[in-house]
């Protein structure tokens, strides 16, 4: 957009890649995060020395706070996202209840406050039958939330939900709703400006989740109909709209297999799978916020919201699927990443790259886009198949099942299917397949044992890697 | 060439010549044209189907990338006396427990001389926010314990051996 | 499409990505093409042995071969492409412009045969008026082609070409049209099924070319409207459709300056240039190419195609812009690609990869995808700039110099924009610039120089590389 | 660490201490933070500004690529006496004519014991299918002609020594 910014980075982030991207850069504090990238008021003094007119929070750190985002208004520096006011108004998750109650959306069965008591919670749980869940108000993660099917086990399960949610976030504030059976995750992605106009950019399915994290995002639904997304998008502009809300955000719902969808909590920030609805409307997410936080009215109206194609997103994470999933730092010894029509990937991993042990493990976001979602499952396995990741141990082998597992392929999916997925056991491959590839994999060490012990210069480079041009020979036209 | 190679606990002897198409496996012949498309990868053709195969090192097991699996074999030299001793001295003597990736010791569950089963959590390290317990290889006492709480460890780092 | 498919190598191509990724692999032949790619018979062995019923030739060597198409047909085997005979009608520069007149489309004024002597040349060039173009009929690339400004000089041009022609294509046959001033190359892609369906996908701007090879495409044209666009698309249908022309392929037009197109030639086959109408169309191409050839009828309608956002398209190629653009073959010693948002590479390069001297020296085709050309300039030069291949010198500064062009960039350009840029003196940068650079560049090579010094292991992995990972902390949702 | 360095034929000295951010260029202080990335890959701050800069190893003249632009310089080492004569005999002394790229010599244009001006042609060499004419560096006489029309050479090898 030709609009110079400014970056910050701590130590550790002295010489990542957005810090040579950006046109000035400044040192914000030391790597841990709450003497760095949650230092509101450090971020304030830089942008002052910087003359910046306004400050994009990104999507993580304080992206969701309230107070930064107040601290930037009173400063008259523009916090590229919604009002405090609206923040505050959709932050905690019984708030959040009310606003979609007058807003007149949809929402699960149940209270719209923290419950006061045993009483109260055993009363409501009888209204409203069980199964229900015990949530955390300020929650997240999946922590303080406790699933009770029998009225015996509610008072030991609001205790606990009660004191994690205590530990967890400082607030005891627990609320209770209806149990959703085997529901989908979908989410609206809104965008308003402040001039009254908002719009929804359809929705994105996040159904594929483990421990309450989302794995795989596609867009659009497979199950969403143009009326059914009519019906949820206007919900979420409704929503908005009430809290004062501008800017990009994403109102989430789950939806049961009767097509019903229910409010389940508003994410007041850009999210990282952003890029699935970049890719299925053609729009810039990112330059649109920032033309919205500079006054201007949006361009496009409902009408022009055209969804094209389908996309799917993998958060490749470095784990270990076959230990609990437990993080695999380390150093990336080999690398091979895959390209070529429909393939992006955000990512900054490289060969030699160590994975630091001390931050989330997420390496890439790896996005497959087609015509349709079968091309799509088929590209994204294409693409799969091509990487490899040598050193730590990675998910990579959990995509590639999900993506041929014939539930996934058929779209029947739901926020449990994960789980269901990993108790089961992997099929194993066909017994003459796994024969053939023993002996090719013994082929292959003793290829490799005897590179090893020859020296350097005969594993040359070879000829061979002519290729591509070879074929290309004759195409300069 | 002749080697041997372990693939799920099963030894094969492998006759490799450099630049034929030809190999043995336990005496077999098959046919396989294996060609380097750059340092530790292959490119193998065995019956009109290509394969890519990535070789991931590592000092004590190196693995294969195939297919989408990750396939750990071992090298046995029978002319490495060192080698073969290891090799079947491995049920009986003492057992390291090795850290199977950088952390914190956050927690050490047994102490020198304790009596451990197989499957025991010994010692518990933490990376990345999460906890792993690291499990004795099988039964038997504490011999030594050189880790305690709040030390960093790197991949590899003998926590503890059990005897 | 989950159809498995067999693919050909000649021995150079052992190790090639094409050959890992098919389902079958089969050797061809020796490294030369005309042992190995351009042998028809060789291939339709293959074809047999492997029980293929169709066979995609790709977009070099035989994909404009009628006599392979017409042994394919009597071998009974589907080429993927137009019928022999549709190629045939198509494929000299003459008949081609004998089935524009059919077909009642625009062309240059000029002859529609070979002409016959020297005095037909002067009578038709009086007649249609200086400047003329003798160009071969069996032409491209640029052979046999000559501008000719006034009379006196037509004699020894059309000697000439007649000349160079022969030596060329082994046919001395030269025609002559009138000269179109400071044309742009727009070139309309259609797709034919064979049921008598035809649509065209939208333009591309291909104008930007050295000596005749397009260095940059982009979709659409900044200059084609709707209308103009449904002027020149139903024109390239018309011809399509008279000469019993099916599956992909590209009618190429001259546009002057008052929005008047002439046809100039059609290309029988997929274009290395494809990717940019797949990105604004969201069509895959290769998959309707094997629709089509599967009998299919096209299930898309005219109407249905939409054009969205903005495709530019770098032909990246080991050559010296400051040595007359010599290929500079050679090992890749260090290379750092691009990516994130809009970014495609097409490639197989790699670090370590040996370009080869006896190809044509393509590297890549890098992508960038914007919601309008603005952005797609702006995603393109930080693709450039994020992109570093050591080892080898390459065509990257040429086009940063011609993305950060005012003309370029008011996309005031034509087929002779290029050569009157580099005939220009590169501008030099601002004397302040130069000198800050100048230290950075003194300051780094001295800190590369103390590392080189030094024990390898103090030049460590730095512990700062933990970056995105730490932006990215707390994001997992 | 005191260094000189060659860019665009002027020679700079440079004060540079590791880990510290300030630098001295002939003398003068300079405030620059150059940390590396990875190896070959340095992002310098200086006056707030971030910059890679990627280094392009070479025997005879290594370069450097920054914003856009390939930047070759020399290590002048004062104290080795044979870089200093190697480079101030430059101008006067024998000079080789070498391949700039690998290829195959189509053309020998001069013989041996001619006489050639500066930038006239004295080898063809072919690549890719195009022909690029190497000529002499300066006036003087074909002292040596080391390949003939059909050699394959690659990149450095010296072709003909003018003197």
């Amino acid at each position: 957009m030709g609009i110079p910014f400014a970056t910050v980075y701590s130590d550790v982030d002295r010489t990542a890649p957005h810090v040579l991207e950006s046109d000035e850069t400044y040192r914000l504090g030391p790597a841990p995060a709450t003497e760095s990238y949650l230092r509101g008021d450090l971020l304030l003094d830089i942008a002052r020395r910087a003359q910046a007119d306004a400050i994009h929070p990104g999507y993580g750190f304080l992206s969701e706070n309230a107070d930064f985002a107040e601290a930037c208004e009173e400063a008259e520096i523009k916090f590229i996202g919604p009002p405090a006011a609206a923040m505050r108004a959709l932050g905690s998750k019984t708030r959040a209840r009310q606003a979609a109650d007058k807003a007149g959306m949809p929402r699960t069965p149940g209270s719209t406050k923290g419950l006061a008591s045993l009483e109260e919670a055993l009363d409501l749980a009888a209204e409203i039958g069980y199964p229900v869940m015990l949530k955390a108000a300020a929650g997240g993660g999946g922590k303080g939330m406790r699933m009770v099917t029998r009225q015996e086990d509610l008072k030991s399960a609001f205790e606990t939900a009660q004191s994690e949610a205590e530990r967890a976030f400082g607030s005891n504030e627990v609320y209770l709703e209806k149990l959703i059976d085997r529901p989908r995750h979908i989410e609206i992605q809104v965008l308003a400006d402040e001039h009254g106009h908002c719009i929804y950019l359809g929705e994105r399915e996040c159904s594929i989740q483990r421990r309450h994290q989302k794995v795989i995002e596609e867009a659009p639904s497979a199950v969403v109909n143009a009326e059914l997304r009519r019906q949820m998008g206007e919900a979420a502009v409704r929503l908005a709209k009430s809290a004062g809300y501008t800017n990009a955000g994403t109102v989430e719902f789950l939806l049961d297999d009767r097509d019903s969808f229910y409010f389940l909590e508003m994410n007041t920030r850009l999210q990282v799978e952003h890029p699935v609805t970049e890719l299925v409307t053609g729009l810039d997410l990112v330059h649109l916020q920032i033309r919205i936080a500079q006054g201007e009215p949006l361009a496009i109206a409902q009408d022009d919201v055209r969804l094209r194609g389908h996309t799917i997103e993998c958060r490749i994470y470095a784990e270990d699927p076959d230990n609990g999933f437990f993080p695999s730092p380390g150093k990336i010894t080999r690398l091979l990443q895959p390209g070529g029509p429909g393939i992006r990937e955000d990512s900054g991993i490289y060969e030699g790259w160590t994975v630091p042990m001390d931050y989330d493990p997420m390496l890439s976001k790896l996005i497959a886009y087609a015509p349709t979602r079968e091309e799509a499952v088929a590209r994204m396995l294409r693409a799969l198949d091509e990487y490899v990741i040598c050193g730590i141990r990675t998910n990579l082998a959990l995509f590639r099942r999900i993506l041929k597992d014939p539930d996934f392929q058929a779209a029947r999916i739901d926020t449990g299917y994960l789980d269901r997925l990993l108790s089961e056991t992997n099929q194993t491959m066909p017994s003459n397949q796994g024969e053939e590839q023993t002996a090719l994999a013994t082929i292959a060490a003793a290829v490799f044992e005897s590179h090893r012990n020859a020296a350097p210069s005969t594993v040359a480079q070879p000829a061979n890697s002519w290729k591509r041009n070879a074929r290309e020979e004759g195409l300069r036209r | 060439m002749k080697l041997y190679i372990e693939i799920d606990g099963k030894t094969r002897s492998v006759e490799y010549t450099p630049g034929a198409n030809a190999v043995k496996i336990d005496g077999v012949d098959m046919e396989a044209d294996a060609q380097q498309q750059r340092p530790g990868v292959l490119s193998v053709i065995m019956d009109g189907r290509a394969w890519r195969v990535v070789l991931e090192e590592h000092e004590d097991e190196p693995a294969l990338h195939l297919a989408g699996k990750r396939i750990a074999y071992r090298l046995d030299d029978p002319r490495s006396l060192k080698a073969r001793r290891a090799h079947a001295g491995g049920a009986d003597g003492p057992k390291a427990i090795k850290a199977s990736m950088p952390g914190r010791v956050v927690r050490v569950v047994a102490q020198p001389g304790d009596l451990v089963e197989a499957h025991q959590g010994v010692v518990v390290i933490e990376a990345m926010k999460m906890q792993n317990e690291l499990k004795s290889p099988k039964s038997g006492r504490v011999a030594e314990l050189r880790v305690s709480a709040g030390d960093t460890v790197v991949s590899g780092d003998v926590l503890a051996v059990i005897e």
